[in-house]
């Protein structure tokens, strides 16, 4: 029954390779619908093809119409309806296969759910753990931590326009729409990266909106959780304390928070412990100190329309912020 | 004319040039146009009443509409269906002065519609941007006065096309399909008025 | 080559002749430059529609091709993404509102429909001409501003609210919905158009269990249109209004809603694609019927099927929005419907089967289309089931997979058809045969190249690939499977290439078709080829089904209608008794006129919302010229008037 | 055919004006992307230049000033002046201009500051975002062209949307641009 077994549906971002119930139960469905249709195509299309190979009539002449009567047509009026039954039977039982995994999905145990907030922005992921102590709540961007083996409620809404959260290993996609507030259950049961990124085409960097799910154990996640909730880190070296000084002076305090310092705006995504992410431009490119440099240089030439603006830092200034930088972690 | 003997024929020579109803080719256009445009105006109204479903207040905080000029509206509109009636089946007897008072008649009710039309505007109270009641107050209104102003011209066109040597069978088929067509414009009324004007009133309490 | 049987051109008396050129000199379209705009013979309209819908369905592909270029490389910078925003957006709004319906649906009905009942032209043949110039009027707008930097770049949904006010900047998305107006003013003329020629003007004995299939399935498509595009009338409007005229419609933040744009949209949007194959099976089921030498089998089922699937279309708009997150009971019943969908469309497919089973098949090229159109159209029905569940939906929604599963449907559905049917009638139209061999070839080619671009993006899309990116990361295993799509798309291209050539060819050096090459059933095969402009020299009475097939030996014919005027015959809906005698329009420039202004109305209200209000002024004025009545046809028509007697 | 050249000739003037209208610059190149100074206007200087003629350049962008729009927000530029209305910060809508009314000259109130409160952006963000701001700045009073101001946002509406906006008339509105950046 499994399609998971073909080579190529292997990937870290296709519904054809689960990696928790969500996912599971679709790619069951899938596979229901899958080997049914492929049968009936290939009768069909078989019966079609023998029919006019042994009614085939030479190209030369086109011969005058013939006749027919209810009795010429028993057999083919009988053979049609007895397909069309089983098309209607089949049909049904794919239905049904259908509604068991709706409800199998609607059943996923909310109960203990860990509560996470998703918000989609052009063209990035802001992700929030909501903490009943507000200045313990953790806000990071585009990677979403997770224990593995525990039910997730996705609380997700969109800050501008329609995007649509989708990671396939795990779940189904969901869209987030402006005044709309949503959720979805998922669960992740193998540790590992599993990428996901915006399905519903919301402009300029639509293609470039991914994420991650990261499924770690449930150690690993209290700890994770316990070092982000932290403010950053002071800068130790006076390089570091400079680059602070940079960060706070230009144009990325006017968008950027790091908590622990002054620059607190949320327009785009929080670098408290940026140098923990493994990647930035919103799953785009891996999180090292070139990449990051480049993408503060000139951010457009590699995500053209984004919202990040070219910085232009003397390179002292820019090594000194990068400095800092990789101090978050 | 000349027909070769032996071939079987169907002479229709003797069927009406002249045909009312469903005998009529306008009247299955005008049909068609109704069904397109009620549409419109049936997904509108499903339109305001989804946003309804989408907010808190309806109206939000303010009042809504002023009843009077839209329920005289009401009242001419129906009034004005008597003249429509009346010249509508004297056109299929061919009675061209009766045609020519009901059309200058329903012509002038109905530049009586556009006037206290106006008024009604005025007294929706709201405003297109304000916010999605507004927007949908309005273009409902919108949607109607539309019909209103197309159907008032097209009334007196045919009026005055009725006061030339013009006038034939056709010129007949067309009044009926005229009045036809008004009675769209008032029958559509209804609805929007008691959408416009009194859903927010049952949905407010 | 081949030997058509029955009437070749019986032999004219003295006076049929006569009469002929007494028709031919009523019924001329006017001539020069002017007269050209005049023109309102359906024969003459319809062929407009189908050239111009095949050079948006040529420039709708090229653009095709450039995407397909842009992603044959991850990470390519071939064209930028605000290039690729608005070739894809240029792409699906020209493939579905430039070609596939106005080719579908106009261009067919309005050729076809009044020669297969049986009548002299097409009802309201002004407004027929005015549905042409404004579609033709919309595509140019479109293209124009699409040359200047301005073409659509929101996607052929145009969502709101990224192309709202606030994240649409410029007037890129408001040529989009003026488009949309421009195209659906044309449509719904034409869905009124074709439903009164059905209704009142079938030659006499055509009662409604003789309607051919393809007429009735033009006829059922012209409901849907009628009911189902208000739904985008009002939606483009919102967003019109929304962006020019400061309206709140999709504004959250005070009372408005992102998905009553969703839901309107697809109101229209599914039966969209529903009125877009509808006529292909129509098509198909003609083929079968002609080539494999038999009535079709199960007339009653196709029938049926055809209105089934067109009421079916208005219950299943919600099955777009399932990733929007709707109650659970919703989805049950938009699964339930859409999987539905599939007994109709089956009934049919069975019933060709049966027909080609029961009959003697003739394999000329309309037919070759015929079976592709089957391996096509039912691979993209089966991917319909994946689509219709909704649990399935959630993980292959807006990605390759469907962009696969619609691209079976609409080309498997329509352009199959489609060029099967170019095959099939252009003996009709243009009095001469096409290549066999070139058909062939052009079908093969097309079809293997259709697969080769086509069934790759099934598996892209399970691999993850959404939609609508202009590009992908190199490590996704997505690159190869986009080349091989590429390359495909080489091979459409040149298929469609050898098409073209064997039309122009054949036009012009063609084998001499004579009235009725395939000897088929159907009324538009029992006039001369190409029809003259009076369509039948007598008009035709009809005795079965298939009336060249059923006719009896002494069919009657329709006599008593006066030669000098544009005389016609209207008969009951129902069992299509002769009911009255009426007369077309003269040809006239009005129509044209009031296009323009119509097309000046709607372009102007792009930049200011005055636009409608004073544009109004010039088509009030050109309405009114266009209604006015001659003077000497009126008294013409005056003396002779007869009055039913009540 | 005359009727087919009258729409040749409106979508013809739509040509010149749109291509324009709907430039969209995302990468503003070395110059553009220099980080903004308050050195006099008309003193040359390493990608500081400020030409007379860069101001139209984004004055006729609908892209450029939505993006103006949006860092009219983001750089909280409403937390003094509201929406165009003023509040601590003088309003933008009308047509007072403490400091002048020509693109260059709100340049320079963004780059260099003004006293009583207007901070200086000097050294933060970059030149083509000033020019940005200073073109949705004149939107608000109706300055920009109708086809390129926005049209409104999706919030609370406060105000008319700019495209909307009647153009104020300043009272340095005639008079040449001055050659001379520094307020007079």
């Amino acid at each position: 029954m499994m399609l998971a077994a073909v080579p190529g549906f292997d990937g870290n971002q296709t519904a054809l390779n689960p990696v928790g119930p969500g996912a599971a139960h679709i790619e069951f469905e899938f596979s229901l619908i899958f080997w049914i249709t492929t049968a009936v195509y290939c009768i069909v299309l078989l019966t079609l093809v023998i029919s006019i190979a042994r009614k085939r009539h030479s190209l030369s002449v086109i011969p005058s119409p013939i006749p027919t009567t209810p009795e010429s047509d028993r057999t083919a009026r009988r053979s049609v309806a007895a397909a069309m039954i089983a098309t209607i039977v089949l049909l049904f039982v794919m239905l049904v296969g259908s509604f068991e995994t709706s409800r199998a999905l609607g059943s996923m145990n909310p109960g203990n759910a860990v509560p996470i907030d998703v918000y989609g922005h052009q063209w990035w992921w802001e992700v929030q753990y909501p903490n009943d102590e507000a200045y313990k709540t953790v806000v990071t961007a585009n990677e979403i931590h997770v224990p593995v083996g525990v039910p997730i409620r996705i609380h997700g809404t969109s800050r501008d326009v329609i995007h649509s959260f989708w990671a396939p290993n795990v779940q189904g996609k969901r869209d987030l729409m402006p005044g709309y507030e949503t959720e979805v259950l998922m669960q992740v049961d193998q540790p590992g990266r599993w990428r996901g990124q915006c399905a519903e085409y919301c402009g300029e960097q639509h293609a470039h909106m991914s994420f991650y799910i990261v499924g770690e154990s449930k150690e690993q996640f209290t700890q994770w959780l316990s070092d982000q909730a932290q403010s950053a880190v002071p800068p130790s070296t006076p390089q570091a304390a400079h680059g602070q000084q940079v960060f706070l002076t230009h144009a990325c305090v006017l968008c950027h928070t790091i908590r622990g310092t002054p620059a607190g705006s949320r327009v785009g995504p929080d670098l408290t412990h940026v140098a923990s992410r493994a990647t930035i431009a919103a799953g785009e490119l891996p999180n090292t100190i070139g990449n990051l440099g480049g993408w503060i240089m000139n951010a457009q030439a590699i995500k053209p329309g984004c919202r990040m603006p070219p910085n232009q830092l003397p390179g002292s200034d820019l090594q000194d912020l990068l400095a800092y930088l990789e101090t978050l972690k | 004319m000349a027909e070769r003997v032996d071939r079987a024929v169907l002479d229709v020579s003797k069927l009406t040039t002249v045909g009312f109803g469903m005998h009529s080719m306008t009247w299955w256009g005008i049909m068609g146009m109704m069904a397109i445009e009620g549409t419109v105006f049936l997904l509108m109204i499903a339109s305001y009443f989804y946003l309804h479903s989408r907010s808190v207040e309806w109206p939000p905080h303010r009042n809504p509409p002023d009843l009077f000029w839209g329920t005289l509206n009401l009242g001419l509109f129906l009034v004005s269906a008597i003249p429509s009636e009346w010249y509508r089946r004297r056109a299929r007897k061919g009675d061209v002065r009766a045609v020519q008072i009901g059309l200058v008649a329903v012509s002038l009710f109905g530049i009586a519609n556009i006037v206290i039309r106006y008024f009604e505007l005025l007294h929706l109270n709201t405003d297109w941007s304000i916010d999605a009641y507004g927007s949908a107050v309005w273009t409902l209104m919108g949607l109607h006065v539309l019909h209103l102003l197309t159907d008032v011209v097209d009334t007196v066109v045919l009026t005055i096309l009725f006061f030339t040597s013009l006038v034939e069978g056709k010129r007949f088929q067309d009044a009926e399909e005229n009045a036809a067509y008004w009675y769209f414009v008032v029958g559509f009324w209804i609805p929007i008025y008691l959408v416009i004007y009194w859903a927010p009133r049952w949905l407010h309490a | 080559m081949i030997t058509t049987s029955v009437e070749s051109q019986a032999e004219l008396t003295e006076a049929e002749r006569l009469q002929a050129m007494q028709l031919e000199h009523v019924w001329r379209e006017p001539s020069g430059v002017v007269g050209w705009f005049k023109a309102a013979h359906h024969t003459t309209i319809g062929k407009r529609y189908f050239v111009t819908a095949m050079l948006f369905f040529l420039i709708g592909g090229l653009l095709a091709g450039v995407m397909r270029l842009q992603l044959a490389f991850p990470e390519a910078h071939f064209l930028s993404n605000d290039k690729y925003n608005q070739f894809f957006t240029m792409h699906g709004s020209t493939m579905m509102f430039l070609f596939a319906v106005p080719m579908m649906f106009e261009t067919f009905s309005v050729y076809l429909v009044p020669l297969m009942v049986g009548t002299r032209n097409i009802a309201f043949p002004r407004l027929n001409a005015y549905s042409y110039y404004l579609y033709a009027f919309g595509g140019l707008m479109f293209y124009v501003a699409f040359l200047c930097n301005t073409g659509a770049d929101r996607g052929w949904f145009s969502y709101v609210p990224l192309a709202g006010p606030d994240y649409g900047p410029g007037k890129r998305p408001d040529f989009w919905a003026q488009l949309i107006t421009f195209t659906e003013v044309s449509a719904l003329a034409v869905a009124v158009e074709i439903i009164v020629t059905v209704f009142r003007l079938r030659a006499p004995g055509m009662s409604l269990k003789r309607i051919p299939i393809f007429v009735w399935g033009q006829v059922v498509v012209a409901f849907m249109v009628i009911f189902a595009l208000p739904g985008i009338v009002l939606s483009s409007t919102m967003l019109l209004l929304d962006r020019t005229c400061g309206t709140q419609f999709f504004n959250p933040a005070v009372g408005g809603d992102v998905l009553l744009y969703q839901h309107l949209f697809w109101w229209f949007g599914h039966p969209e694609v529903y009125l877009i194959f509808i006529p292909g099976t129509a098509i198909i089921s003609t083929i079968v019927t002609t080539f494999s030498r038999r009535h079709v089998f199960g007339y009653l089922v196709l029938v049926l099927a055809l209105v089934a699937t067109g009421f079916m279309a208005f219950g299943l708009w919600v099955h777009h929005m399932f990733a929007t997150g709707i109650p659970q009971i919703a989805e049950s019943y938009f699964t339930a419907a859409s999987m539905m969908i599939a007994i109709p469309t089956g009934a049919q497919i069975f019933c060709w089967i049966a027909t080609m089973a029961t009959g003697k098949v003739v394999l000329r090229t309309p037919m070759w289309w015929a079976i592709g159109f089957s391996f096509t159209f039912i691979m993209g029905g089966m991917t319909g089931i994946f689509v219709a569940s909704v649990p399935v939906d959630l993980q292959v929604h807006d990605t390759y997979f469907v962009v696969a599963h619609f691209h079976y449907v609409l080309i498997g559905g329509a352009v199959f058809p489609l060029f099967g049917a170019i095959s099939y009638w252009f003996p009709k139209v243009t009095g001469r045969m096409m290549s066999e061999r070139l058909g062939q070839l052009s079908f093969w080619l097309f079809f293997i190249g259709f697969n080769v671009t086509f069934f790759p993006m099934h598996l892209v899309g399970i691999r993850g690939m959404p939609r609508r990116v202009y590009t992908y990361p190199p490590n996704m295993g997505w690159t190869r499977l986009n080349q091989v799509e590429s390359v495909g798309y080489v091979l459409l291209f040149v298929a469609v290439l050898i098409l073209l050539w064997n039309m122009i060819k054949s036009a012009r050096s063609g084998v001499i078709a004579g009235p009725n090459p395939w000897s088929a059933g159907t009324l538009e095969w029992a006039t001369t080829s190409p029809p003259p402009h009076y369509n039948f020299l007598h008009l035709p009475t009809v005795n079965g089904r298939e009336a060249l097939w059923d006719a009896a030996p002494n069919q009657p014919v329709v006599v008593g209608l006066a030669e000098d005027a544009r005389s016609f015959l209207t008969t009951r809906t129902l069992d299509a008794e002769p009911d009255g005698r009426d007369e077309f329009p003269a040809p006239s420039i009005w129509p044209f006129w009031a296009a323009a202004a119509t097309s000046l109305a709607f372009v102007a209200s792009i930049f200011t919302p005055w636009g409608i209000t004073l544009g109004s002024i010039p088509i009030a004025i050109t309405m009114i010229g266009w209604f006015w009545p001659d003077r000497q046809p009126a008294e013409r028509r005056r003396a002779r008037e007869i009055w039913p007697s009540e | 055919m005359r009727a087919t050249i009258v729409i040749l000739l409106v979508t013809g003037v739509l040509l010149v004006s749109g291509c324009k209208r709907e430039q969209r610059v995302f990468d503003p190149g070395s110059t553009g992307s220099q980080i903004a100074n308050g050195v006099p206007l008309n003193e040359v200087h390493a990608g500081g230049t400020v030409p007379v003629s860069n101001a139209s350049k984004y004055e006729g962008s609908a892209y450029a000033v939505g993006e103006g729009k949006r860092l009219f927000e983001a750089y909280n530029c409403v937390g003094c002046h509201a929406h165009g209305g003023g509040a601590i910060g003088p309003p933008l809508m009308d047509s007072e201009w403490i400091y002048g009314s020509h693109p260059e000259q709100i340049y320079s109130d963004i780059v260099q500051g003004r006293p009583n409160g207007m901070p200086s952006f000097a050294g933060r963000i970059p030149d083509y975002q000033v020019w940005e701001l200073v073109a949705y700045v004149r939107s608000l009073s109706g300055q920009l062209p109708s086809d390129v101001a926005p049209s409104r946002s999706d919030e609370m509406p406060v105000k008319k949307a700019e495209q909307a906006q009647p153009k104020e008339h300043p009272a340095d509105e005639n008079p040449q641009p001055v050659q001379q950046g520094r307020p007079q």
